[in-house]
């Protein structure tokens, strides 16, 4: 095998992989009645077809970012979270009460609305964590569980206590941010905002930190064998209750953006329609729980996402085909494309105790 | 894009219409949600595509998957030049306070809440007075004192409704109990059909459903348990005369109509509509409406009149029906 | 709302958590082989939607089932072959199941029933409601099982089953040893894979009736994304049971009750939103009691690796 | 013949692990494979079985060219494997494990009552005990190997594949493996056998094939060779013999004071031990295992803590410390189980020999990649651990050749304490000779070391001295001098002096 190939045939797969779903799709539209052409450019339009699309994709994806890579991390900690909507709603409704309720100049509101969302999906997400190493309260259980909680709490809030009354008051939303408080737009009049370099970034620093770092090296290994890892003196529970929390604090810093930078109020349910959280973790499972796979993935799952909506705008084809176009993509390329977590897991269990 | 065929007539007014090729009037209209399960949605559609055949207009309906497009999809029928975007319900304040002063020229329409802009004509209803008026019809239909709601999910619009039905049943029968229970969600009929049988099992014998496609639920239970039941938004009497007895109007797709008929007329002006019972944009069947299903008797026609008075009576502002929106 | 608790409560309770308990057997299957099966809600959907429109064009609620099992194990089928022989993330496959279904379901509305939202039929008969002649004379016993479906009794029946299918089969058996350690039930000739199919194929069958439960048993019609969410807390009921048949009815049992129990909290002194959180807050208080396996047990067992 | 495989070939991408293989099974034959770590024999096996498909070559059974897709069809055609590593089902009882595949009762069901009686049978006729209601994970290594050795004889295996069956068994289990498969073999079985241990396979095997690099260097009846020639074969030098100097102990680098852990079922596992190592000692732990020296390892190391007692390493108290802070004040440990707690399997190579160096090989919270590179890459030259390259997955590994990248790991963690458990479980006869020599090496360094073992040579060979274990007590103590293979023996056994 020479260098070139290489180098080719990791991508060949996802790509004969998307060309399959594409022809999946395509039966899909044939069998709506769309013009498959026509309705693939939409699709591509709508996602990457000019700034304003491109931007607005990126800009979607950004809490699918920040909650896949914190998916991703526990993930690789051997910590199966899946409380990233709650973690997410907790960090995006800290977020409104700081931009709200905190006096100051608007900068400094922001930045600590930013760290009370951090802090909050952190503290959420930790709460699980603990249960499990001082309780043994299985940690795929709570976490799914608090997302309930999570979402009628913060209902409750904005339903009642917080209510916003200052417009028509029909819906169960915080009031306003003041414009002050809200994260600066990357290119003026585009929706892209700096939540999504936050997103990058915290991609760019978990690679390097779990490539190089001491934590990181400890984290790999704890996912990988945890006794192992106990036996070389990776101490589990500060680490469970570390990795949680940072897990976490990404899906609480993807709520937090996506308030400061985008919807600018908590509106009740609004995270949740949007499926970010899902989507986040798929983001995160396609690419093995790789940071920069973590990064693309969510890119292309928006893009997906976005991409759809020009379907819906501008052809024919119902909204549900575009629906079942994207989950049909998604079908096909999950297939061998991913390393996953919980195959590993299956490849680990079947082997056995050693002789 | 569809719309009927035709040649134009449109004498065309408002401002904004810079398209290309036709001369038909392009009119999209932007909705918060899915079509599906809200009737409320459905009907501004219906609105639409009729006042389409009617008006020779090209329309377009944009459904959105969630509130984050929202803004997307109000931005996109702008760069698509559409001459008139008709948005919907408090959903689609936030974007459309964003986008339409940006785009000055563009006319805009908001049914369902208002936003007070130079480009927008906002269309609201009293949905609180049609509330009250079936509440009124159940404090006084009711034999056991007690009557129920079935209710969607607890959020701040549907005590518009739950507030404006109390009213009107306690101010005919002060002793009437209303049990208020919430199925959490709009699409669980299953749940909602729960719901309506605990209320009879403590002595209901009617519900009001207010919980969009949960609805279904409660008329089940209704003829399954023989007591009665209504829906709401539009004439849903059909679906089991012998139990579902009254139904609440919101005239959506009536409006949404106008709203197309003033602009292709040349009539647009961009201001306040308020439709309540005066205006016939809100109603009950039988007693503001008339209904293909017979009157059941469980009302009867001597209810009917009674509720014809107070209605009349809310008209002519004898009686103030609270909008829980703007108690505060 | 002075009686909380009464026999209508645990009769309806029955009714509630039917298909939560087959989806959650289901579940359970899966997770058993080492799959870990998101798309009940997506399967539970697919099997409502299909059942009714069985029963639309049959005319008949056992045909109708039928046509919902055989609908709902194609649609298994490939969540199988996705996961298993093309080894994508079952979880992925899960979420985009979920997708799918709604999506199939709400585009198949339109084009078979040409609405939206909603499908009702007045002369759509749904499953028979039972009046067993004796039980229902008997006092407390009597309320309790009024007018309940078929698929009630069934999906206790095939707990049962289940239960004795594992531990006293020698399929069973063979079963739980290809989920257990996949690697040596291979090196003693046992067909991992075909195990794996089967407890697919065999969710599926148990969300079809789930789902034809829902809309043929609790009400008789079919609307978008009528599931709501029950799926997933099937799921969960499948953890909290631990995956074995009578801990997956527990855990059901439970649910109903709670769920059953916080409609009737509801106008008591809490808000709403807080009534709707108990079946969750229980839930995550009983896990206190039912503690799990210590990771260093769990990591053992599998040889390395923790949860 | 009744079994003859021909120009066996198998190559994982580029890498050749058989390299045409013959190799021949007479009826009634006990044939050994013997060859250096990861020379290709588990390899041979597992195509032999089914697990996997050779890139080239043929396999005939009486005659008859076959090739299996799966071990359902090695089964079916008479051939039965125990593993290297354990195939069993830890949660499931023992009968279950063995009955697996061919359970008895009626029709569809499971009849687990007589699974027992079967088992118990079983037990009898072959004379290896084993107790069938006993779950699989809480059974000692010994009856694990047993349990899997009754399955294949359950399955009415005609050729009998043990892969090093011996590796955990005490000398008198190893005694009466050997002694039963003499037997079997006189009944008309046919057994082949992967060894280290090569007086083992000069006892039993009527032939032996040498493999090196992937391809056989020899065939040899057992008539016309020796274990001189043997070695030379399979590392194509002579060993040289160890000598081990006098050294005079120092500080107590290790005390453990009346330590016990309270049992499940009344017994306890451990009960009132003392243990003192000194810096510059061996003292060597026997006992059949699961008499508690498990336990008393991972009290030790931190990854359990005990029910009373105190713990002493370099002389600090560690009593309930962690796992990090024991390893701090000073301690190392090859652990006795290498896919437990000494490796990950879907991590590199490299990344599992760092553990335990990676807090020191670091500097401002990131590795120094290029120190921790030369440091790994030094042990696979010292130990010649065969890896394609340090990025290579642990899992591709064969069992020795991990057991040295281990061993290297703990040896290099300059520690004045040493556990070692098993430290040449399953490697080869020459990688034994240096792990050996490294052991004496630290010794004489002035480390303390803790040997766990079931191979009594080994412990004879490196102890100062010995203690044995009986029932999660000490049961005896006896100088190097003192100790022989009977009196451990006697004491292992619960007998006293
Ligand atoms: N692609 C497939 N399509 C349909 N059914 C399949 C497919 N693959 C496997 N099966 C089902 O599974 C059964 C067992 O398959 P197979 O023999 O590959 O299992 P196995 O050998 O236990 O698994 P493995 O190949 O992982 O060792 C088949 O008989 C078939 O019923
Ligand atoms: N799946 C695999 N992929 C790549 N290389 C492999 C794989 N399996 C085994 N090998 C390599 O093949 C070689 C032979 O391995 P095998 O397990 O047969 O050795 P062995 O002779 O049994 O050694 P030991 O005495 O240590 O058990 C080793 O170098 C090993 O690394
Ligand atoms: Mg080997
Ligand atoms: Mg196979």
């Amino acid at each position: 095998m020479n260098k070139w190939t290489k180098l080719t045939l990791p991508l060949l797969q996802p790509i004969a992989a998307i060309m399959v779903g594409l022809l999946a799709g395509a039966i899909a539209i044939m069998i709506a009645g769309g013009d498959i052409l026509e309705t693939y450019a939409e699709m591509w339009k709508g996602a990457f077809g000019g700034m304003y699309f491109f931007t607005n994709t990126l800009s979607r994806a950004t809490p699918i970012i920040l909650i896949g890579l914190g998916a991703a991390f526990a993930f690789r900690a051997g910590f199966f979270n899946l409380g990233a909507e709650g973690q997410m709603v907790f960090g995006a409704l800290s977020a409104a009460l700081v931009g709200l309720y905190m006096p100051g100049p608007g900068w400094l509101v922001c930045i600590v609305a930013i760290i009370a969302g951090i802090v909050a999906g952190g503290l959420w997400s930790v709460m699980a964590g603990y249960f499990d190493a001082r309780f043994r309260v299985n940690l795929l259980i709570s976490t799914l569980l608090l997302n309930y909680v999570a979402v009628l709490f913060a209902g409750y809030l904005v339903a009642y206590p917080l209510k916003d009354r200052s417009g028509s008051a029909a819906m169960a939303q915080s009031e306003m941010l003041d414009n002050s408080v809200w994260l600066p737009k990357l290119i003026s009049g585009m929706p892209l905002h700096v939540g999504f370099v936050l997103a990058v970034l915290a991609a760019l620093i978990i690679f390097v930190l779990l490539k190089r770092s001491v934590i990181g090296y400890e984290v790999r290994m704890l996912g990988g064998n945890p006794l192992f890892a106990l036996f070389g003196g990776v101490k589990r529970g500060p680490m469970m209750l570390g990795a949680m929390f940072f897990s976490g604090g990404l899906a609480g810093l993807g709520g937090a953006v996506e308030i400061l930078g985008s919807q600018y109020r908590y509106i009740d349910g609004a995270l949740s329609t949007a499926d970010y959280a899902w989507t986040g973790i798929m983001a995160a499972l396609l690419a093995g729980s790789h940071p920069i796979g973590t990064l693309i993935a969510s890119i292309f799952l928006a893009a997906l996402q976005t991409g759809g909506m020009g379907v819906e705008r501008n052809t024919e084809v119902p909204l549900e085909v575009g629906a079942i176009i994207q989950a049909v993509l998604i079908l096909f390329i999950s297939a061998r494309f991913t390393y996953s977590f919980l195959k590993r897991r299956k490849g680990n269990k079947s082997d056995g105790t050693a002789v | 894009a569809c719309g009927n065929d035709d040649k134009s007539t449109d004498t065309g007014a408002a401002n904004g219409g810079s398209e290309g090729s036709q001369d038909k009037k392009r009119i999209a209209l932007v909705l918060p949600e899915k079509i599906g399960v809200n009737p409320f949605f459905a009907l501004m559609d219906e609105g639409l595509k009729k006042a389409a055949a009617d008006f020779n207009v090209e329309v377009k309906t944009i459904e959105s998957t969630d509130p984050a497009s929202i803004e997307q999809n109000l931005r996109t029928a702008v760069a698509e030049k559409y001459d008139l975007i008709i948005t919907s319900t408090f959903q689609m304040e936030d974007a459309l306070k964003k986008v339409a002063p940006e785009n000055p020229d563009v006319p805009f329409a908001i049914i369902d809440t208002v936003v007070d802009l130079p480009n927008v004509r906002s269309v609201v209803f009293r949905e609180h007075e049609a509330a009250y008026l079936l509440g009124a019809a159940a404090g006084l239909a009711t034999k056991t004192n007690k009557v129920g709601n079935v209710v969607a999910d607890d959020i701040p619009i549907m005590h518009k409704y739950m507030t404006g039905f109390a009213e009107g049943a306690k101010s005919v029968n002060p002793n009437v109990e209303i049990f208020v229970n919430y199925v959490g969600g709009f699409t669980d009929p299953a749940k909602a059909k729960e719901l309506a049988l605990l209320q009879n099992s403590k002595g209901a014998d009617f519900v009001a459903g207010l919980s969009a496609v949960g609805d279904l639920g409660v008329f089940e239970a209704a003829k399954e348990k023989g007591f009665y039941a209504s829906g709401q938004d539009t004439d849903n009497t059909g679906t089991d005369p012998e139990h579902v007895v009254l139904a609440q109007l919101k005239g959506t797709d009536a409006v949404v109509y106008e709203t197309v008929k003033d602009f292709s007329e040349g009539n647009y002006s961009f201001d306040i509509r308020d439709y309540g019972l005066k205006e016939g944009g809100v109603g009950l069947t039988y007693v503001t409406h008339e209904s293909k299903t017979p009157l059941n008797p469980f009302i009867g026609q001597d209810i009917v009149d009674q509720l014809k008075v107070i209605s009349d009576d809310i008209i002519a502002g004898k009686i103030k029906v609270t909008n829980a929106l703007e108690q505060n | 709302m002075e009686q909380l608790f009464d026999l209508a409560l645990i009769n309806s309770a029955l009714r509630v958590l039917t298909p939560i308990l087959l989806a959650a057997l289901g579940g359970a299957l899966c997770s058993r082989v080492g799959l870990f099966n998101v798309g009940l809600e997506g399967f539970m959907l697919l099997g409502a939607f299909s059942a009714v429109v069985g029963n639309y064009f049959f005319g008949n609620v056992f045909y109708a089932i039928l046509f919902a099992i055989a609908i709902v194990s194609i649609f298994s089928f490939i969540f199988a072959y996705l996961s298993i022989n093309l080894q994508a993330n079952v979880i992925v496959v899960g979420i985009a199941m979920n997708a799918l279904a709604a999506g199939l379901t709400t585009f198949s509305l339109r084009a078979i029933f040409d609405v939206k939202g909603a499908f009702y039929d007045n002369t759509m008969v749904g499953l028979p409601k039972w009046n067993i002649p004796i039980i229902e004379d008997i006092p407390v016993l009597g309320p309790i099982l009024a007018g309940l479906t078929p698929l009630v009794y069934l999906s206790f029946l095939i707990a049962g089953l289940m239960w004795y299918y594992f531990y006293r089969t020698k399929s069973g058996f063979r079963f739980l040893a290809a989920g257990e350690n996949p690697l040596a039930a291979k090196s003693v000739g046992i067909r991992v894979r075909r195990y794996q199919y089967g407890a697919v194929l065999a969710s599926g069958v148990l969300c079809a009736l789930a789902g034809a439960q829902l809309s043929l048993g609790q009400v008789t019609m079919f609307t978008e994304g009528m599931t709501a969410g029950r799926g997933f807390i099937a799921l969960v009921a499948t953890m909290l049971g631990q995956s074995g048949p009578l801990g997956v009815t527990a855990a059901s049992l439970l649910f109903g009750f709670m769920d059953a129990l916080s409609i009737r909290f509801q106008g008591l002194a809490l808000p709403t939103h807080f009534t709707q959180m108990l079946p969750y807050v229980v839930t995550i208080l009983a896990m206190f009691f039912f503690k799990n396996k210590s990771f260093q047990q769990d990591a053992l067992k599998q040889g390395s690796s923790s949860r | 013949m009744l079994l003859q495989m021909d120009n066996i070939t198998k190559k994982y991408g580029e890498f050749s692990a058989n390299r045409g293989i013959d190799f021949s099974l007479r009826a009634g034959e006990v044939h050994a494979i013997v060859g250096e770590n990861g020379a290709g024999k588990t390899t041979l096996m597992r195509i032999l079985y089914g697990m996997e498909q050779p890139t080239s070559g043929t396999i005939r059974l009486n005659g008859k060219e076959v090739s299996f897709a799966s071990p359902e069809g090695a089964i079916r055609g008479g051939i039965g494997m125990v593993h290297q590593h354990f195939m069993l089902f830890p949660t499931f009882t023992i009968a279950e494990n063995i009955v697996i595949g061919n359970e008895p009762g009626s029709g569809a069901r499971f009849d687990r009552k007589q699974a027992v009686k079967t088992v118990d049978g079983l037990c009898e006729q072959y004379g290896m005990k084993v107790d069938p209601r006993a779950i699989v994970s809480s059974s000692a290594p010994g009856v694990q190997q047993r349990v899997e050795i009754l399955k294949v004889l359950y399955q009415g295996a005609e050729i009998i594949i043990l892969d090093e069956p011996t590796g955990v068994l005490t000398p008198l289990e190893v005694q009466e493996l050997l002694e039963a498969i003499k037997q079997l073999s006189k009944q008309g079985k046919s057994f082949i056998l992967i060894s280290h241990k090569l007086n083992e396979v000069l006892d039993v095997a009527d032939r032996i094939t040498v493999l090196r690099d992937g391809a056989v260097t020899g065939v040899v009846e057992k008539g016309n060779t020796d274990a001189r020639q043997l070695s030379r074969l399979m590392v194509g030098r002579e060993l040289a013999e160890l000598d081990k100097k006098t050294i005079t102990p120092g500080e107590k680098v290790l005390e453990v004071s009346e330590v016990s852990i309270r049992g499940t079922k009344g017994k306890p596992v451990l009960d009132g031990v003392n243990i003192q190592v000194r810096a510059g000692e061996v003292v060597g732990v026997a006992g059949i295992s699961g008499n508690g020296q498990s336990e008393l390892l991972q009290v030790i190391s931190g990854l359990a803590q005990p029910d009373s007692g105190r713990i002493a390493v370099s002389g600090k108290d560690v009593t309930g410390m962690s796992t990090r802070e024991i390893r701090e004040h000073g301690l190392a440990h090859i652990p006795e189980d290498r896919y437990v707690w000494g490796a990950n399997r879907t991590a590199t190579v490299m990344d599992t020999g760092l553990m335990g160096h990676h807090r020191r090989l670091q500097k401002g919270g990131f590795l120094k990649l290029k120190d921790i590179r030369s440091l790994v890459s030094g042990w696979v030259q010292k130990f010649s651990i065969k890896t394609g390259s340090l990025e290579t997955s642990t899992q591709y590994l064969s069992g020795g050749n991990l057991q040295k990248l281990i061993v290297a790991r703990e040896l290099e963690q300059g520690t004045p304490f040493l556990i070692a458990a098993e430290p040449t479980r399953g490697v080869d006869i020459g990688a034994m000779e240096t792990i050996h020599g490294e052991l004496l090496k630290r010794r004489e360094e002035g480390t303390g070391i803790l040997l766990v073992s079931s191979e009594l040579t080994e412990i004879l060979k490196l102890s100062d001295r010995v203690l044995v274990m009986f029932e999660g007590r000490i049961a005896g103590e006896l100088s190097a001098k003192e100790a022989t293979e009977e009196k451990l023996g006697l004491l292992m056994a619960g007998g006293t002096l």
